[in-house]
């Protein structure tokens, strides 16, 4: 159902390293998609999975949780487990409202890690384009 | 309470965002949002007059807020941060938004777009700051107590200047003998002072702080824990066996019946199970090397109670405030193969040379034969564009210079070759490259493309380079020894692990910014010197260790420093007393305390906690927000980002 | 060509996007100075005091400025031209027209206005007008 | 009474501005003394820096606003140290010679209303002459502190300034003054001279007005350039051929200079990969003896500019001529062919050396601070401790003990700090918890 000029809209939380990650996919002036936003939070264990969902209910067409994954300075490892459990949640949340799955995606972005954060950005848009855009609730 | 009288300014960054972002389009859309009071374009925010032009505002209009979009948060927060206190407003009611690397840098070729996203996210900054509250620093106290990890040059460097300066230093060092690679060189450059002296003079100066400095050689760290201010470390010091002094020790050495290949020499001369590895080592002790003893008991029988072969290793637990760390690097070692490397007879690395000269007096022999021809190769390990090390290691040429300028003072009659990439005698040290030339050493350049091939033909060595100096010529260059000019390679200790200090893209510890803070991490507390961080030279390693010292001297002298308040507070009101937060928290800053009426509440230990926020992801009551990322902040900026431009 | 930074113009003297804050200043500032008698010229005082002058090569040096930038504004008021062109009408050495031009651009007296074949054609800005 | 400090830094460059802010930090008083109008020395002239490419002014700004705000400096613009005489350990005396600025730098609100008024041209020292200045002038944009002041050597006395400055700060009469202090402690950071490019006669520099300097280079990719572009300054057209040759007064006995300059390999690579973003299909050029990208992040760079297509040539530039139309014949022998090569090109970038500015060395008038050959401050014990003079309390810092890129003279400056900090204990000066005075406005309750 693919829309055409269809520019899906993705939130990135970003956690610390994540952050680091996007800050230097400018410093070596990489390119991803225009109508990223991202919110720097300190750590994905923060995320609520209903904060998730939120964003897709208030329009967002996908999310990309960011974490720091091991490289979390505020936890390390645990932070991967941690952060999993919340999207696991907020995966079961989406399936109740009728969300697909596929818009929300989670992954360990280290803080020299420019490849991950803009392949998966660049992954999600073309998921997107293809799902076309959300249904607003 | 919604903070409504908001100053929002976009900074061009002198053409860096507002060649991309029509900053003054982004003034027009936010203006006359009803948070905002005043909103401006200015060159460079980050300024004197730019900070000044927030300043003023705030009290001109009395501000509650401020939102600057400019560059990443990581550059310039504290900077704005400062600006806004200095204006009379709490600083945290300030956001940072960032326009420069997550915009202008990359949309650059979609101005228009790149311009919506930056009114976007600026609105989701007006959203944060029209809820934020007024917070303070937490304050730690900074007791004078740093832990120095490693005792080559760069850690002895650090501890003497800190111990100068009042500060109680833990100098925590491996290996049984302080003085790491420098002691094991030859000559240094470009004093041309021999490695060991440098490090003799450095003990003396050590043994006059020994009331302040702390010295534990032949121990690890086994733990590290806490934050800055108070980090807990756990030393586990081992058995040295030797325990006490004897004025025989020379004759015990003698007597042990052990010889193992001698690592301090790489192998070339043996030594014995109870050693020094080199005259003026320092502690003054020998040490047993317990995994080749056999407990003869030779050494006792001659220093008796100095000597303890049943000797247990020691724990040692203490504070500290920060962290430096100097563990150095490791010499790349070639692959089998590599130039010949283990696959013929003389051709070794340049660490192994710089040992052999130092052992090879009047005439130059390498396993029983004389050494009269020697080919240096370059580059090895390092400048590999698509390979594992892509960096140059920075100190080989000058150092691989200032050996060959040694051995041809040392020895008569030896030939030369330097195959080389680019001679990287940087600055002054271009005069070794200089000497080494005038001296008749021959340099021949080669190409990635096309390296020199090491082959052996009877006696002889054969290097066979495509010399870029005679424009591509075959040379065949008959040899006795081959020195690869080996580049430093990154080391990967546990206390990175403990620490979890980022790496660069090289590999080495990574600095928070190599021009604004170049010694600090990205964990608080724990500073970086030395080649940990880089590859570096004697000079450039003692320089970053100096200024490790002052950095952490901000902190002692005074006292204290101070944290971010981003920390975690649970309302009480929603708190149902589940417990789920309590083992969710990774510094255990969470327990469950019961209050009037016999209900049980979660309490949140302000200095325990780091401000993860994990306690309030699982809340399922939404009871706990993390200060300054609280959820409705959130919430309130995906409506700003999603609302039309 | 190089969209890479709109050039950073000197500032003019009166901004527009002046502060509350400087505004109180200055305000105070000339009440100040109103208080005062009006002070005299320094430069007076200096002149009388010291005898210098303008030297001969100074001032010389200054008319021919003025005749330099006068005849690159006279060329510009037929419209935006390359510093070429602005060089064929005027007969002055290149680099001279340069310095000079770039000079009333610093000053937001002339301002650039596109790309023509390798050049940049420039104009006069209302300033000047 | 004569005013005390705990330490005199002498340059108000990155490393003298980051060793001052580094004592102030830890309680310290420092006097800083700089000659210039501004504080923020070379680095305040420069573009982008590598490797990083983060804008210069992005990074040197906050430094700049950081020193002149910090209540334990004061700072001395346009001011020159005279004499020093070491009396005892942790005893300087020191004369300052505080330059007329013709302005009186407390009502000065630094409007530029008198630039504006001011009729005179005069080739601008920030701008390397490329464009002009006023006779009264702020030295550049983000100059701190950002005050005004008159060229006397260059005014007609015509008096607009002073008709219309809002505030009645201009003062003709205003005088030099002496000023005395005692401080315990020196740190000398006086930076570089950059090598005069027109004592290399073969490339024509000054004789052709499309030969340049890098550091003019920088000034036309900088932000706040004297151009609207990166232009020739014979005609202003867009160069779309240049050549950048390194070594210029660098690795050259002929010129009095045998060493390498430690940063022009890479400037020059980061201005032609700065030049290459604006002008995508420019046709540039690098001209080098070794590439010398030794420091960290260094190779990667330049092998980001080799992927970016500018060309890295081995060979020396033996002459470079004007053609009618002001384009230059770059005539070069080939390493790599062994070729004598001719190229044109519509603009030359000379990569002129740093050279020794080590004159502060004659204001210390009982103590002589030991040069080495090449007329850098000596490094007394390099290897162990690079910051230390042969003379005991004056300590260096960043390029006046040799040439250096930024982070190493920002490293070296925090050395010298905590250098000058031992100085002072060892002398008993210390700083008590109670003396520090508490951080400005630290943030109270909630």
């Amino acid at each position: 159902m693919a829309e055409e000029n269809f520019k899906p809209k993705i939130l990135i939380f970003a956690a610390e390293m994540a952050y680091r990650a996007a800050d230097m996919a400018g410093l070596t002036k990489s390119e991803y998609p225009s109508t990223t936003y991202i919110v720097r939070i300190p750590c994905a264990s923060l995320l609520r999975p209903e904060l998730i969902l939120y964003a897709f209910q208030k329009g967002f067409d996908g999310v990309f949780v960011a974490s720091s994954g091991p490289d979390c300075p505020f936890m390390g490892e645990k932070c991967v487990d941690k952060t999993a459990k919340r999207v696991e949640k907020a995966y079961e949340l989406l399936k109740e409202h009728g969300i697909e799955g596929e818009r929300l995606v989670l992954s360990g972005v280290c803080s020299t890690c420019v490849e991950t954060i803009v392949g998966k950005t660049e992954e999600l848009e073309k998921t997107l384009e293809e799902l076309g855009p959300i249904k607003k609730s | 309470m919604v903070n409504d009288r908001i100053g929002v300014y976009i900074c061009h960054c002198g053409g860096n965002i507002s060649d991309v972002v029509d900053v003054y389009k982004v003034v027009e859309a936010v203006k006359d949002m009803p948070e905002v009071a005043v909103a401006r374009e200015y060159m460079f925010m980050c300024s004197d007059p730019g900070q000044k032009l927030i300043e003023d505002d705030i009290k001109n209009y009395n501000l509650n807020g401020v939102v600057v979009a400019s560059c990443s948060p990581h550059l310039h927060e504290l900077t704005f941060r400062g600006a806004v206190q200095r204006g009379g407003l709490n600083p945290y009611l300030f956001e940072q938004i960032n326009i420069r690397e997550h915009s202008a840098w990359v949309h650059k070729h979609e101005p228009e777009a790149a311009t919506e996203k930056a009114i976007r996210l600026v609105r989701s900054g007006i959203a944060k700051v029209s809820l934020a509250r007024e917070l303070s620093t937490i304050r730690v106290d900074m007791e004078p107590k740093v832990l120095v990890v490693g005792a080559g040059i760069a850690g002895i460097r650090a501890a003497l200047d800190l111990a100068k300066a009042d500060v109680e230093v833990y100098l925590v060092e491996k290996q049984p003998f302080i003085g790491g690679r420098v002691a094991q060189g030859y000559g240094a450059y470009p004093s041309g002072r021999m490695g060991s002296e440098i490090i003799k003079e450095l003990i003396e100066e050590l043994k006059k702080e020994e009331s302040k400095i702390k010295l534990f050689t032949n121990a690890e760290i086994k733990s590290l824990g806490g934050t800055i201010g108070k980090f807990h470390v756990v030393v586990q010091v081992n058995p040295r066996y030797v325990v006490g002094n004897c004025s025989n020790f020379n004759d015990a050495i003698e007597k042990c019946p052990i010889e193992v290949p001698d690592e301090f020499n790489y192998g070339l001369t043996k030594r014995k199970a109870i050693y020094y590895p080199y005259e003026g080592a320092y502690p003054e002790l020998p040490v047993i090397d317990m995994e080749n003893c056999n407990k003869c008991g030779e050494c006792v029988k001659i220093c008796g109670g100095a000597i303890n072969l049943e000797q247990e290793a020691e724990t040692v637990e203490f504070d500290v405030s920060t962290i430096v760390l100097a563990t150095g690097f490791n010499p790349y070692e070639p692959k089998e193969g590599e130039f010949g490397y283990k696959q013929f007879e003389g051709v070794i690395t340049l660490p192994v040379f710089e040992r052999l000269m130092a052992l090879s007096n009047g005439k130059l022999t390498y396993n029983g034969k004389e050494v009269k021809e020697i080919a240096f190769i370059y580059c090895v390990g390092s400048r590999e564009k698509d390979g594992e090390h892509e960096y140059c290691s920075r100190y080989c040429c000058t150092a691989t210079l200032n050996a060959s300028l040694a051995a041809l003072e040392k020895y008569n009659d030896l030939r030369i070759y330097h195959i080389y990439r680019d001679i990287r005698a940087y600055g002054k040290y271009e005069r070794y490259y200089e000497e080494a030339g005038k001296k008749g050493e021959l340099f021949l350049r080669y190409v990635p493309e096309e390296p020199p091939v090491v082959e052996k033909e009877g006696d002889k060595l054969i290097v066979k380079v495509k010399d870029q100096l005679t424009f591509g010529e075959e040379i065949e260059l008959p040899v006795d020894m081959v020195v690869l000019s080996v580049g430093m390679e990154p080391r990967n200790e546990d206390v990175f692990q403990m620490l979890r200090v980022p790496f660069s893209r090289d590999g080495f510890l990574q600095e928070i910014h190599p021009k604004i803070r170049p010694v600090e991490t990205a964990i608080g507390g724990v500073l970086i010197c030395g080649t940990c961080q880089a590859p570096r030279d004697t000079v450039e390693t003692t320089a970053s260790a100096s200024a490790v010292a002052a950095k952490t001297e901000t902190y002692t002298l005074k006292g204290y420093t101070e944290l971010e308040p981003f920390i975690a507070e649970v309302d009480a009101e929603k708190c149902t007393g589940c417990g789920d937060c309590v083992p969710e928290c990774p510094t255990e800053a969470i327990e469950l305390k019961e209050v009037a009426g016999g209900e049980k509440k979660a309490f949140i230990n302000e200095v325990l906690c780091i401000g993860c926020g994990a306690c309030g992801g699982i809340c399922p009551e939404e009871a706990i927000n993390l200060r300054g990322y609280r959820y409705d902040q959130l919430r309130k900026m995906i409506d700003a980002m999603v609302e039309e431009v | 060509m190089a969209e890479e930074g709109k050039a950073e113009k000197a500032e003019k003297p009166e901004q527009t996007e002046e502060t509350e804050a400087k505004k109180t200043e200055k305000a105070e500032k000339a009440e100040k100075a109103k208080e005062k008698p009006k002070k005299k010229s320094t430069l007076k005082e200096f002149r009388d005091k010291t005898g210098i002058k303008a030297s001969e090569e100074l001032r010389e040096r200054h008319k021919k400025q003025r005749q330099i930038v006068k005849a690159i504004k006279e060329a510009l008021k037929s419209g935006p031209k390359t510093i070429p062109q602005i060089v064929s009408e005027t007969n002055l050495e290149s680099k001279v027209v340069t310095w000079h031009l770039f000079t009333l651009w610093k000053y937001g007296e002339v301002r650039e206005v596109e790309e023509v074949e390798g050049y940049f054609t420039y104009e006069l800005a209302e300033k000047s007008e | 009474m004569v005013e005390k400090y705990d330490a005199l830094v002498i340059g108000g460059g990155v490393a003298g501005m980051e060793s001052a802010l580094v004592l102030a930090d830890a309680g310290y008083k420092v006097l800083l003394v700089e000659k210039s109008p501004s504080i923020g020395g070379k680095m305040a002239e420069l573009s982008k820096v590598f490797p990083t490419t983060d804008c210069a002014g992005c990074i040197i700004s906050p430094k700049i606003a950081a020193t002149s705000k910090h209540p334990n400096i004061k700072m001395m613009t346009y001011s020159e140290v005279k004499e020093i005489y070491k009396e005892d350990e942790g005893k300087f005396k020191v004369k300052v010679l505080k330059r007329p600025r013709y302005i009186d730098e407390d009502a000065c609100i630094g409007c530029q209303r008198c630039e504006y008024a001011c009729p005179v041209l005069v080739p601008d020292e920030y701008n390397y002459g490329l464009v002009a200045r006023k006779a009264a002038y702020i030295y550049f944009a983000m100059a701190s502190p950002r005050i005004a002041q008159i060229d006397l050597d260059n005014c007609i006395l015509c008096g607009r300034c002073e008709r219309v400055c809002p505030t009645e700060a201009v003062n003709f009469l205003q005088q030099p003054e002496e000023l005395e202090f005692e401080v315990k402690a020196v740190i000398l950071a006086t930076g570089f001279k950059p090598f005069d490019a027109a004592l290399k006669t073969e490339y024509g520099y000054g004789k052709y007005p499309n030969v340049i300097h890098a550091l003019e280079m920088e000034r036309l990719l900088a932000p706040s350039r004297p151009y609207n572009a990166v232009l020739r300054p014979s005609d202003g057209k867009i160069p779309d051929k240049v050549a950048w040759v390194l070594c210029v007064g660098s690795r050259d006995k002929s010129l009095g200079n045998p060493i390498c300059s430690r940063v022009c390999c890479m400037y020059s690579a980061k201005q032609a990969i700065l030049f290459s973003a604006a002008q995508l299909l420019a046709d540039l050029t690098v001209y080098y003896m070794d590439i010398r990208a030794f420091g960290k992040g260094f190779e990667e760079f330049y092998n980001m500019a080799e992927d970016m297509g500018i060309r890295f040539v081995k060979g020396k530039v033996a002459k470079i001529e004007e053609t009618e139309n002001n384009n230059l014949i770059v005539r070069v022998e080939n390493f790599e062919t062994g070729e004598i090569e001719e190229e044109e090109y519509d603009m030359v970038v000379l990569a002129i050396g740093l050279l020794a500015n080590s004159d502060v060395i004659k204001v210390f008038k009982n103590v002589n601070v030991e040069l080495d050959p090449y007329g850098f401050i000596n490094q007394f014990d390099v290897n162990a401790n690079p910051v230390l003079t042969n003379v005991k309390g004056v300590f260096v810092a960043g390029c006046a003990s040799g040439p250096k890129d930024i982070p190493d003279s920002i490293v070296e400056a925090g050395a010298a700090a905590a250098q000058c900090i031992d100085y002072l204990y060892e002398l008993g000066y210390k700083i008590s918890k109670v003396e520090t005075a508490e951080p400005e406005g630290v943030v109270s309750g909630k």
